[in-house]
């Protein structure tokens, strides 16, 4: 990037269009900034736009469709055309408004949409063609040859579309949540908003105030007005400071209220750093704020609505209350020659600003034919020509306006000279946040406006967001409305005083749509959606008003239709006939303005988007040089790779052969552990596992299993009884949650009678897998020695209490999921790091060998245990081969639904082992079965493969699955088939204990 | 949306699991037949209106809720501990 | 109905776009018709359309409470895929990407079919080994499928997140022909093909009641009416059971609200569809340059056409789990759909105890891919009395006898559908 | 185990290998956070049965001086807190292992009483700044006028099952997180509090 010129010839640097004086900005501080490679100079308290106008700028992008040139056309979030890419690289900011941008020194900003400049757009649409591409001409055609849309049409429309150019790396801002609570949230603050919350924080309640913009004060920043006599900027800043005085009052200035959701939950996008080249060290970006308040007040105020006439797009066409903003905020002409285009009283107030200005007046168009004497007078004393129930017709100038075409009464129409038009055509309520939940607004009439209709429970409208749109009434609602709110949350204070005000006129009769000339008159300006666009939609029968939407995208641009909808609707309604409430409105829907994604996911990226748990023997496997894979929220040892390991497979290879020939050690901590107690335990967990507890002697662990009431699998797991009341449940790692979650329903929801309570003790329990023929004499050196753990004394399924480490409680399982003699210690979890150093130091004279998720799997395989793969909540009891375990005395949990015939079909899929014929193939997880012989097709599907292994102890491939009938098919041929992986192997049917089938090695 | 839990206050639905139709009541022994199963298990009223449901405060104090709601404005009528509707029925039983 | 085509786009232009005739009649309700399909979206559109074209059936009505396509079919995130596991769902979907493929030749209207694949992302052994499982019975059933590994998937999608993931991207099952359709152009395409074969389109006309005598259905009444109909059709999505009711049938259906979100328009960022393995989140780019993404239904039961936070604070964080580069992408509109979330997550489309009454339902998030083997499957059972063979495993009673269709194995709840 | 007699085997702290002492994030003025690790915290479930509430009551009283709160109170006693966690159900926590061995002796077949000192990291927070850096993860509403000495909460931070319980009007606050998440846990804090400043202040400030 070049350098900026120095910040003193900067100063020297003039704007040839800021006023001499006046204004909310700083003119001490000036900051440089840069537009399409151009460096600019503007003050602090500006907005991009108010400093690229200051400088000349008018001509700021190119629009969506036919890419003509805009400018400036508001000076606030309603803003249809100038959009920027704002900052650059990975902060690259598409379709930024500049009339909301704050500038900051060194603000670098690109026009959008043009190639390859602004000036000189080879894609804008010259005027023959655009015809074609009227609303919805794409439904209507690209359709031969069918192939042609994806290859060709698509990808041209595609690069046509979309405006701004996203950044293409990862963000490097941070953003945040946040939650605030309050009795009382008001939106905006303007002077409804102000008063609103001065109302309601005198009555002590706790407030919160919330205004998109980086100054309070709405309106009263844009216009020249009085309150009890003073300017109202002494209002303004008295109420700012009585209310920044009060401890319960929460300003929030920069945040933007973006949705309304259930009961009284709020969400808000706090700026907080968007003025800011780069967010300071330690601080977020934005924060997105959910905000609970027991009351709102909406005081969001409202939006000027343009007209539609041909050519009203062309840069210089400018809503009157922007052009005074522009004036009266920021100390910039918006031009040098004006005309104003109103259809009501409050557009005349833009005479006086731009006479005060120095901005010549040339002309005054009132669509309405008689007009008050004191404003044809004001007229006079601008010097400005008034034409009463005058018309825009056109507009000229190339990339700029030149001048207008203006019709009278009698249809004389004449040119006259201007590089600025202001349109006012009365304002609409912003009352979309009225509209969130579901309610719909109701046409007044009077007002010629959609005003609140029904309303979210606990939110009032005050001031111009409800239709009130004078200064005094504003103020009036708002102290009202706010004292009110404040004493619903069972606060009392005194009112507010009234305020008087000058006088203001609001008087309005709009004009929807100037006819009678030839040129594009835009109603949708970001989405190039024309007067004649409606037209068509009405003549192709999209009358009803969503329709009207979807088929020319009108109100479905960045903005939301905010300065379009209503023009829209009004021509629709002529078109048939139709008033404009009955022709309705569409569905106003969050945000209120658009909301960066990052905002709502704030902390919750990268590694951080969801906890990561920690085993208790997480460090000592570190520094073992363990590999890890997540499962779940885990992070689990998967192997213990050494140097000498070629790969992963050879590293698994040993820790199994270890494990089967001597002994290894694995963390199972992750395993759900539910400590269930009470008179009625044992019954308890007759009714939640399908097989019986009631005979299991205390000391002993039994494996269970779990259904759904719909009959189908949802977990197992061994629980031991460790005293006549007392069991100790394990559930899988996955499931444990989900049990826990189930018991707790079953107790509390259905069975509250019996006596039996249980917590998650899943945490307080680090556990460790010693798997082996050794693993005895290794936990021989473990456990402390008054224990005996001969096999007569401990032995299998025993499970105990005991003690290690001198003394330290713990619990010895005898329980296997290798096959091989094995217990599980457990141990409290501070003492998980100790239990593995302990268990590794009693190991090596047998060379013990930690193991991982890898090995663990390849042992169960072997063993042929159902885990996750087989659980999958698709599978019955006699799906996995334990039918039997269905007891037949009792009345469990998914028992009436277990027996549909469905469920009985022999014919089902059935658990079963697999080996490959040729031993020296590999098998893979995810192939089907199909008979040797037969087509590789779904009528001959017979089941699938669940779970695969390589088996050093057999020295090739094992595969689990499901096949139809498999039990009764040992030692046939079946071909596992995988074309995803282009793979094909013949196995051969076999029982899934692989090892050790009839458990010998367990019982030693 | 927020839920108010008779023990912890209330708090935002975030912090609560939903399971669905509280109307239905498990039947047990004899009643336990087939249909009587599969009514309970799959078939609902799904109302357009209030529906009494059961959530689960699954971040807070781990109890189990009867809340009657309305499906189509989402506000909250009621919310009572799952055990005290369960207790009540049962003496309802005995009774 | 006049034939689109670019020469008539051209000639109309030339005439100042003047001449164009509606898409549709504005039909007044006739006192009786043969067949009456409730429900103006995809589906009932659809079935309106294949029931004229395919059974030669045009004394029907579809009569649809608010505007057509106003439900679902109006706000959905539009991807469509036949990539299913179970043999009940597989040809079902695959006939309906068949009939998405010759539908605007069909229908001589653009619903702007692409084809640009839906990539589904895998981030862990056992999840491949699911997909692999998946992926191979598309393969047995004669649909494109394809395993990828990390580096396929990069070179796809280069900017998701390979570095600093929580759950690293390991690879992908990719269904190239799966892809997306302009969501209202396939109600409008419908409606204006149906309407040229006469059936009668009646927008609002909500229906309130269903008349039956003798376990006979009899007609419907409506906001325009009593209608005469020897069959009624119900095709109704998130409604269902509503219109169940008041025939006097309880179903195993809830309805649920799924929210989806639209970003502001950007130059061409993503030209797939890719779905996110371990969390709730997908996402392609609509031809007008928005970003448009969905996740989890919010998981109540719900009427209102609009969701909560949750849920969208959970879409988001997903968004920037697997894309961190969409941090500073502003979304510009989010909504909700009500849903027909059916207890095992597979669709019905069967007759009902009631003669004549007929339903098609239980579409959850996933029905829009379905239209055109919805419609074209429904017509079917309505017109002959009986299942069409790609639909026969979509039966009422399987509930009871346990056929069950549930490709999530999450049984009888249906918010983790 | 502070009071425990000496083992070999070493125990390994919720907060060991996560928290560092020390000054961090922005270091201008006052630190808005401090944060000290509660080591050596013994804790155990309590979870009763309606039907014999009252006698449970009294065996807690008797033992402890205080009866256990019926709502998400805090029950203070000389050597033991009774933290209320959910209905029928507390967290005992007490730097006396003798007391923890006693009062599940004394509670026996009154109550199920669960030993979960190792299953939970305790931090007590204090600082000017606590309340705005819990916003930025707790969903509840900490304001003084809503949530006072004494008062607890079951809830979650950034996904995190946690329990709080308000000290003093400091304001301090206890937060227990599930042990195996800790890790994640502080580095939500971090990122919290880093633009007031925290100080973590190595040690039980108790013992
Ligand atoms: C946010 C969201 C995203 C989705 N994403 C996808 C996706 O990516 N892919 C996919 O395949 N599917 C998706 N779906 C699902 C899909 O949209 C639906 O399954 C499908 O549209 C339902 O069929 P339909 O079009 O006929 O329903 P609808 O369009 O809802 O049609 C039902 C019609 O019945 C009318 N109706 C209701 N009651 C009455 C009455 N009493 N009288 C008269 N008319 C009545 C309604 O007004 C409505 O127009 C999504 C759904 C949602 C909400
Ligand atoms: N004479 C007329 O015809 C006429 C017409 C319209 C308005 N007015 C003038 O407008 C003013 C009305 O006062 P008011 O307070 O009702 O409106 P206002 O426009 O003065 O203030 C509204 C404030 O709300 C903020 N806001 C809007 N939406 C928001 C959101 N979602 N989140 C956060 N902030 C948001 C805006 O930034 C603005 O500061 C008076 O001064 C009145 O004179 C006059
Ligand atoms: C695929 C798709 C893309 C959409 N793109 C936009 C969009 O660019 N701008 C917009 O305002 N809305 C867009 N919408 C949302 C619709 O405006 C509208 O919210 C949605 O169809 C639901 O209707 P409702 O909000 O009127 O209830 C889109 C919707 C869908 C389904
Ligand atoms: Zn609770």
């Amino acid at each position: 990037m070049t350098p900026f010129v120095s910040i003193k010839d900067a100063r020297r640097a003039v704007q040839p269009f800021r006023l001499a004086t006046g204004g909310a900005i700083d003119r001490s501080q000036p900051l440089r900034f840069r537009f399409d490679g151009k460096d600019h100079l503007g003050f602090a308290g500006d907005t991009l736009a108010s400093a690229l106008l200051a400088n000349g700028v008018r001509f700021v992008a190119r629009s969506f469709k036919y890419h003509r040139p805009r400018g400036v056309l508001s000076a606030g979030c309603e803003e249809p055309n100038a959009l920027v890419e704002l900052r650059t690289g990975a902060r690259r900011e598409p379709n930024t408004r500049a009339t909301i941008a704050e500038l900051y020194e060194g603000l670098e900003a690109a026009s959008q949409n043009r190639w390859p400049s602004l000036a000189f757009d080879l894609l804008s649409v010259s005027a023959p063609l655009s015809p074609l591409l009227r609303a919805g001409f794409y439904y209507k055609t690209f359709m031969w040859p069918a192939s042609f849309w994806e290859k060709l049409y698509e990808p041209l429309i595609r690069r046509a579309a979309g405006l701004g150019r996203a950044a293409s790396d990862e963000d490097p801002d941070h953003y945040e949540k946040a939650i605030a609570f309050c009795d009382v949230l008001v939106i905006g603050g303007g002077p409804a908003g102000l008063s609103a919350a001065l109302g309601a924080a005198r009555t002590g309640a706790r407030i919160i105030l919330c205004d998109e913009d980086f100054c309070l004060g709405g309106r009263l920043l844009a216009e020249r007005r009085a309150i009890d006599g003073r300017g109202a900027e002494e209002w303004l800043h008295a109420t700012i400071a009585e209310l920044e005085s009060l401890p319960e009052v929460r300003v929030m200035r920069r945040t933007t209220v973006f949705g309304v959701y259930d009961h009284g939950t709020f969400g808000a996008l706090e700026r907080v750093n968007d003025h800011m080249p780069v967010p300071p060290q330690h601080e977020p970006r934005q924060r997105a704020w959910r905000i609970v308040a027991k009351r709102a007040v909406l005081a969001a105020g409202s939006t000027e609505r343009p007209i539609v006439f041909s050519g009203n797009d062309r840069p210089g066409v400018m809503l009157a209350g922007a052009v005074r903003t522009y004036i009266n905020r920021f100390g910039v002409a918006p031009g040098r020659r004006a005309a104003i285009f109103t259809a009501g009283d409050d557009g005349w107030r833009t005479v006086a600003d731009l006479a005060r200005a120095g901005v010549l007046v040339a002309a005054v168009i009132d669509c309405r034919s008689d007009i008050d004497p004191a404003l044809a007078t004001m007229a006079r004393q601008a010097g400005a020509r008034l034409v009463a129930g005058g018309r825009v017709v056109a507009t000229h100038g190339a990339h700029g306006l030149k001048a207008i075409d203006v019709t009278d009464p009698s249809g004389h129409r004449e040119r006259i000279e201007c590089d600025l038009l202001a349109l006012s055509n009365g304002w609409n309520p912003a009352i979309h946040l009225t509209c969130h939940l579901g309610g719909r607004p109701a046409w007044d009439e009077a007002r010629q406006a959609f005003v609140p209709g029904t309303l979210p429970p606990g939110l009032s409208v005050a001031g111009a967001a409800a239709g009130r749109l004078s200064l005094g009434e504003a103020l009036a609602d708002g102290a009202r409305l706010g004292l009110a709110a404040g004493s619903d949350c069972g606060f009392e204070g005194a009112p507010v005083g009234h305020a008087a005000t000058d006088p203001e006129s609001v008087a309005v009769a709009p004009v929807w749509r100037v006819g009678g000339s030839k040129g594009k008159a835009f109603v949708d300006f970001q989405n190039d959606v024309t007067d004649s666009d409606v037209e068509l939609a009405h003549r192709e029968g999209f009358r009803p008003v969503e329709h009207l939407k979807r088929y020319t995208t009108l109100g479905m641009a960045t903005d939301q239709g905010k300065t379009s909808n209503l023009p829209g609707l009004a021509i629709m309604a002529k078109l048939t006939g139709r008033s404009i409430p009955q022709v309705g409105t569409t569905v106003f829907r969050p945000p209120y303005t658009p909301v960066a994604i990052g905002a709502l996911a704030g902390h919750h990226r990268g590694k951080a988007f969801r906890p990561t748990r920690l085993t208790p023997s997480h460090a000592w496997a570190e520094q073992q040089g363990a590999v890890f894979v997540e499962t779940g929220l885990w992070l689990r040892a998967q192997y213990f790779p050494r140097h000498s390991e070629s790969d992963w497979l050879a590293t698994v290879n040993r820790e199994v052969t270890t494990v089967r020939t001597s002994v290894g050690v694995c963390d199972v901590s992750t395993l759900g552990k539910i400590d269930i107690q009470g008179g009625d335990a044992a019954e308890f967990l007759d009714r939640v596992y399908c097989n019986g507890w009631t005979a299991l002697p205390v000391g002993k662990a039994r494996y269970g299993l779990m259904l759904r009431e719909d009959g189908f699998v949802m977990d197992d797991g061994t629980t031991s009884r460790l005293g006549d009341a007392h069991f100790l449940m394990t559930t899988t790692t996955a499931n444990a949650a989900k049990v826990m979650q189930h018991l707790q329903f079953c107790h509390q929801a259905l069975w509250p009678e019996l006596d039996v309570c249980m917590v998650s003790v899943s945490e307080q329990w680090a556990q460790f897998a010693i798997a082996g023929p050794r693993s005895r004499e290794v936990l021989r050196g473990v456990v402390d020695p008054e224990h005996d753990l001969s096999h007569e004394a401990f032995p299998y399924l025993a499970a105990r209490e005991i003690t290690v480490g001198n003394g330290l409680p713990a619990r010895l399982f005898r329980i296997s999921f290798s096959g091989e003699l094995a217990y599980e210690l457990a141990a409290p979890a501070s003492y998980g790091d100790a239990a593995i150093r302990a268990i590794m130091t009693a190991g090596e004279p047998f060379g013990i060998a930690p193991y991982g998720t890898e090995a663990l799997g390849v042992m169960r395989i072997e063993k042929g245990h159902v885990a996750g793969n087989e659980i999958n909540g698709q599978t019955t009891a006699r799906d996995l081969g334990l039918g039997r375990m269905m007891s037949t005395k009792k009345d469990f949990i998914g028992r009436a639904m277990a027996a549909r015939p469905a469920l009985l079909d022999p014919d089902r899929p059935t658990f079963i082992g697999f080996k490959p014929v040729d031993p020296s193939r590999r098998l893979r997880a995810g192939a089907h079965f199909v008979a040797p012989g037969k087509a590789a097709s779904a009528a001959n599907d017979e089941g699938h493969m669940t779970s695969v292994a390589f088996s050093p102890t057999l020295g090739h491939w094992l595969g689990l699955g499901f096949l139809r009938r498999g039990p009764e098919r040992i030692g046939e041929r079946v071909r596992a088939v995988d074309p995803v992986r282009d793979g094909e192997v013949e196995v051969e049917i076999c029982d899934p204990a692989f090892v050790d089938p009839a458990g010998e090695r367990l019982r030693v | 949306m927020r839920i108010r839990c008779p023990y912890c206050g209330e708090r935002d639905v975030q912090e609560f699991t939903y399971l669905g139709d509280a109307s239905k009541v498990r039947p047990e022994g004899s009643d336990a037949n087939a249909d009587a199963m599969i009514d309970y298990v799959y078939v609902r009223d799904n109302p357009a209106g209030p529906h009494r449901e059961f959530w689960y405060h699954s971040a807070g104090c781990h109890a189990w809720l009867v809340v009657v709601r309305d499906t189509r404005t989402h506000a909250i009528e009621e919310a009572e501990p799952a055990r005290d509707v369960a207790l009540r029925r049962r003496k309802g039983e005995a009774a | 109905m006049m034939n689109y085509s670019v020469f008539g786009l051209v000639a109309h232009a030339l005439r100042g776009n003047k001449h164009w005739m509606p898409v549709w009649r504005e039909a007044e309700p006739k006192a009786a018709y043969d067949i009456v399909i409730v429900g103006g979206g995809g589906h009932g559109l659809a079935t309106a359309y294949y029931l004229a074209k395919e059974h030669g059936l045009t004394n029907v009505a579809v009569v649809e409470k608010g505007y057509l396509g106003s439900g679902n079919v109006g706000r959905n995130t539009t991807i469509v895929r036949s990539n299913y596991l179970l043999p009940g769902n597989i040809p079902f979907y695959e006939w309906s990407m068949k009939l998405w493929e010759g539908l605007e030749q069909d229908i001589n209207y653009n619903a702007m079919v692409s084809q640009r694949g839906v990539l589904n992302l895998y981030h862990s052994d056992a999840q491949r080994d699911a997909f692999a499982r998946r992926g191979n019975a598309m393969r047995l059933h004669g649909v494109d499928a394809e395993l990828l590994d990390r580096e396929q998937v990069r070179a796809m999608a280069p900017f998701l997140d390979f570095a600093n993931g929580r759950f690293p991207v390991q690879g992908g099952l990719l269904q190239r022909r799966g892809g997306t359709v302009r969501h209202d152009a396939v109600a409008w395409g419908y409606a204006r093909a149906a309407d040229a074969r006469g059936v009668d389109l009646l927008q609002n006309c909500e229906v309130t009641g269903i008349r039956t005598e003798q376990g006979r259905v009899r007609g419907v009444e409506t906001a325009r009416g009593f209608i005469r109909a020897n069959k009624v059709g119900l095709a109704v999505a998130g409604n269902t059971s509503r219109l169940a009711a008041m025939a006097g049938l309880r179903l195993p259906i809830e309805s649920h609200v799924l929210q989806a979100f639209v970003t502001e328009g950007v130059k061409p960022l993503i030209d797939t569809v890719v779905t996110f393995g371990a969390g709730h989140f997908y996402v392609s780019q609509s031809d007008k340059g928005g970003l448009v993404f969905g996740g989890d239904i919010d998981g109540y039961n719900s009427y209102a056409q609009r969701g909560n936070l949750p849920v969208i604070e959970d879409v988001m964080e997903s968004a920037m789990a697997i894309w961190p580069g969409l941090g500073r992408l502003r979304v510009l509109r989010h909504w909700g759909g009500v849903m027909d979330m059916s207890m095992d997550g597979s669709p019905i489309i069967d007759g009902t105890p009631i003669e004549g009454l007929y339903l098609n339902a239980g579409w959850c998030y996933g029905g829009f891919k379905a239209t055109p083997a919805s419609g074209w499957c429904f017509a079917h059972t309505i017109a002959r009395g009986e299942p069409h063979p790609f639909s026969a495993a979509y039966r009422l009673d399987r509930f009871a006898t346990g056929h069950l269709i549930d490709e999530k194995g999450v049984g009888a709840q249906p918010n983790l559908h | 185990m502070s009071d425990a007699l000496p083992r070999p085997w070493a125990a390994r702290g919720a907060w060991d290998g996560v928290i560092a002492a020390g000054r961090q994030g922005c270091d201008r003025g006052e630190p808005g956070v401090r944060v000290s690790p509660r080591e050596g915290l013994h804790l155990a479930t309590i979870i009763g049965h309606r039907a014999r509430s009252a006698e449970l009551d009294r065996l807690l009283f008797e033992a402890l001086g205080a009866e256990p709160p019926k709502t998400a109170q805090v029950a203070r006693a000389s050597d033991g807190d009774l933290i209320w966690s959910g209905p029928e159900q507390w967290l005992l926590a007490s730097p006396s292992a003798e007391l923890m061995r006693q009062i599940a002796a004394r509670l026996a077949g009154v109550a199920a009483v669960s030993d979960q000192s190792d299953a939970r990291g305790v931090l007590r927070l204090s600082g000017s700044q606590v309340r705005n850096v819990l916003a930025k993860g707790c969903l509840i509403d900490l304001h003084p006028r809503v949530f006072r000495p004494g008062d607890v909460a079951l809830t979650a931070i950034a996904h995190i099952g946690v329990q709080l319980w308000q000290l003093d009007d400091g304001p301090t606050y206890e937060l227990a997180v599930f042990r195996s998440m800790a890790m994640s846990f502080w580095s939500w804090f971090e990122g919290a509090a880093a633009e007031y400043g925290y100080e973590v202040i190595a040690g039980d400030p108790r013992n």
